[in-house]
């Protein structure tokens, strides 16, 4: 069974990885992403440690989002179930910020959907990252294409 | 005719605000919406502006409705 | 700090995901190979229920080839810390046969990395695997080309 | 002169045994010794068998040398 949530609590990523096993699969590829302590500021090229997260989703539209995903992850890959978990709130240094976990009979395709669905995550579900660091903070803008630039 | 716009993150910070009922004339557009806004804040220009209409991406081109809820925010960061 | 294991007791996914981490790290993939209960037979296409698997490792030779396994991917790409760990003994279905998380400070590296080492760990490394069904047991011969075929 | 020979999986279902001391003369290759017991253990001829020498993959033209670990196996299939 497919499932997709925001939580404000810390992951459990084998339990994630766990619930989207059915008896037909042989492996799940797991995508374990989390707060990175030093960051390079892409501009700048200087490198920045942060202190802490802060994640904020706008959550009706990111869950309708996650389940498009989903949808389109099924119809281009041989896999059988996708769980995705994306924290929102205040992470520390070292906490997952998101789970992505593919179950599939073969392992290929359970690569290459979690790999095509944590690209397609960071450029089309609605959430915001803020770096916090000892002097400032700072919302970080995706570089990826999110949908429909309104200003170009 | 209201609409709710609402900001998250960046676009929040700058506006001071989470959402807003904005009141529009028939005909208008997400994008109009969008262009007034970003007139009223100044600050928001400097960034890459994204909308989304009733909790979808929006292209701008959309004609705004009684009750819509119009999403004005930055370049998405999650993962 | 890179680390390789044989064991006979129950593996701890999320255990091995996070011992793999360093702090310029932001990204861990993970692949997860378990017990399946259908399997088809690749030469008569028949699908059979799996009881229970059992492996068997060169044990000495088995952490030679892991270790090489992880030097040879640390040279080919940009990645941190590698894990692997292999279950050896009986496995019920669904169990866990085998885990390999790769940590990077990008994700990229970290999805080739790990689909990279388990081709090969499929291929390189000694261990074999007997299904046992109902009705009797099948030691399994590995399709992927295990170096030197003496016989041919 | 004498090596150890290690059998695994089929190849020990097969040959009864696990490990086996071979006395074998000089100058004997790994790919003659293992011929030399795919003779003794014929069901093993149906098999695509691979060799290891001192833990490491042959080739079989490594001359062996007493004392050395030679193992005889079907394609690995962990994972």
């Amino acid at each position: 069974m497919d499932f997709f949530e925001l939580t404000s609590n810390p992951i459990d990523i084998a339990r994630v990885s766990r619930r989207v096993v059915p008896s037909e699969c042989g492996a799940t590829v797991t995508l374990d992403g989390y707060a990175r302590k030093y960051t390079k500021d892409k501009a700048s090229g200087e490198i920045r440690e942060t202190e802490y997260l802060e994640y904020e989703a706008y959550e009706a539209m990111a869950l309708k989002e996650m389940q498009k995903l989903i949808d389109a992850a099924k119809q281009q890959f041989e896999i059988a179930n996708v769980g995705i978990v994306h924290r929102i709130g205040r992470l520390d240094i070292g906490e997952t910020s998101v789970v992505i976990s593919v179950a599939a009979p073969h392992r290929k395709p359970a690569f290459a959907a979690c790999e095509w669905l944590i690209r397609e995550l960071k450029r089309t579900v609605p959430i915001w990252k803020k770096e916090v660091y000892s002097d400032g903070e700072k919302w970080i803008e995706g570089d990826a294409e999110t949908p429909e630039d309104v200003t170009k | 005719m209201n609409i709710n716009v609402l900001f998250f993150g960046a676009t929040a910070d700058i506006t001071g605000q989470r959402r807003v009922e904005v009141a529009i004339a028939p005909e208008t557009t997400a994008s109009e919406v969008s262009q007034n806004i970003i007139a009223e804040y100044p600050r928001l220009a400097s960034h890459k502006i994204h909308i989304s209409l009733n909790q979808q991406f929006a292209s701008g081109d959309e004609i705004v409705r009684d009750g819509d809820e119009l999403a004005i925010f930055t370049a998405v960061s999650g993962g």
